[in-house]
């Protein structure tokens, strides 16, 4: 039984690293699809975003979730990387791999927790403004409970 | 019962503490119930639980509704919707 | 306007590398898919897959299809890169990068290349078999033409 | 009209070459003319084109459907549905 491969961390991650990690010594993975989340500068208004996250609930949460999208989508490995901490503008801040024997699963297992990870996964985003104010904590947005909600099965 | 509370985010900034152990009083049947009773014990806590139908709980680190009955809780996480990814 | 990179080429490749090159320096990007086909054994019966191809046709395919892409998804870089020549079980056999802002447009992007790609650039597979027979020709499947259809605007 | 025609997969490996220039008759006007025309060359083009239908064609290193005229290439690939991806 596959299982996710889940990690909370203040570093950055290397694709290609856990992409191997996942395929080293198999033959039967044809797809691998990655989701990489970066901080985006919002037009130079933003210096930095800082990354709360409530250690071991937010492991505990991305296992349940990356587990589930393994059952549903049958996929062959799965791996989710949450970092914390400041991020600055380009760094990376999320990271999934799903690998599969084709390619809509894998697609569909990466897209999938995501949209959970969104919403389930214990983790906040504060702004650091460029202006020199503290900025404010990022709010939920509807539109990540619609993507997660488009998953229920009819 | 005595249980340990951890605050996150805006919650933990408003409460101004990221945990605390409470003795709660047996009129506390679920999460909801605790909201509404955390907000009693002063201003930083009325300020961050203002809106307690935003406000997310977490029982032993699972996301409970706040009608289920925190009977059990060894720690109870409370904060806003989550923002990451 | 992004364009896309497109190399059509006997080596591997890396994907850490490949997504660096369209995110270096950038910071209005927040969300990168990458998708990887790799060969599969096909239950130990193949030894490896021998990908012939259009020289010019293909690269040019694949930037036709990269700039649709682009202009669909509104996507800020765009990566493909598909191998030729003999490859073995487990190695990669083509890769798709979208980067957007956001992450349903990088999902997207990174799908629907593949799915035209597959149907449209001038690749094909020959099979060589475990037991030493030469195999024959992969046959192109419909699902991939439904795959395909279902980008069709309505 | 003189044009280069390239072959591929097992199209190629039925007709045996990878390439030949082709002088063809006034009466192949489309892509799909040309197919039958082919057919006429030989074991090895009839074993190729036995259903035209399924071949694709390109001119200039463009797709073309069957009905399109090949006036002007200079270059013509024959070749099966592709597989690549």
């Amino acid at each position: 039984m596959t299982t996710p491969i889940i990690h909370v961390q203040r570093e950055d991650f290397d694709l290609q690293t856990e992409i191997d990690r996942l395929t080293a010594g198999r033959m039967d993975i044809g797809a691998v699809v990655t989701f990489s989340g970066l901080c985006r500068d919002e037009g130079g208004s933003l210096d930095a975003l800082e990354l709360e996250h409530y250690p071991g609930m937010a492991e505990a949460e991305m296992r349940r979730i990356g587990a589930l999208a393994i059952e549903r989508f049958s996929l062959m490995g799965m791996t989710a990387i949450h970092r914390y901490g400041k991020i600055l503008p380009g760094e990376n801040i999320v990271l999934v791999i799903a690998c599969a024997p084709h390619r809509q699963a894998a697609f569909d297992g990466a897209n999938f927790v995501m949209d959970f990870l969104k919403t389930a996964a214990p983790f906040w985003k504060k702004e650091h403004l460029a202006d020199g104010t503290a900025g404010g904590w990022v709010s939920a947005k509807d539109a990540d409970d619609a993507a997660r909600d488009k998953w229920a099965k009819g | 019962m005595k249980v340990r509370i951890v605050y996150f985010a805006w919650v933990r900034e408003r409460i101004d503490k990221p945990e605390e152990e409470l003795d709660l009083p047996e009129t506390v049947v679920t999460a909801g119930d605790l909201l509404l009773h955390l907000k009693t014990l002063g201003d930083g806590y009325e300020a961050a639980l203002q809106y307690p139908d935003v406000i997310r709980v977490a029982v032993n680190q699972e996301h409970v509704d706040h009608d289920e009955p925190i009977a059990g809780a060894r720690e109870i996480g409370i904060f806003p919707p989550m923002t990451g990814g």
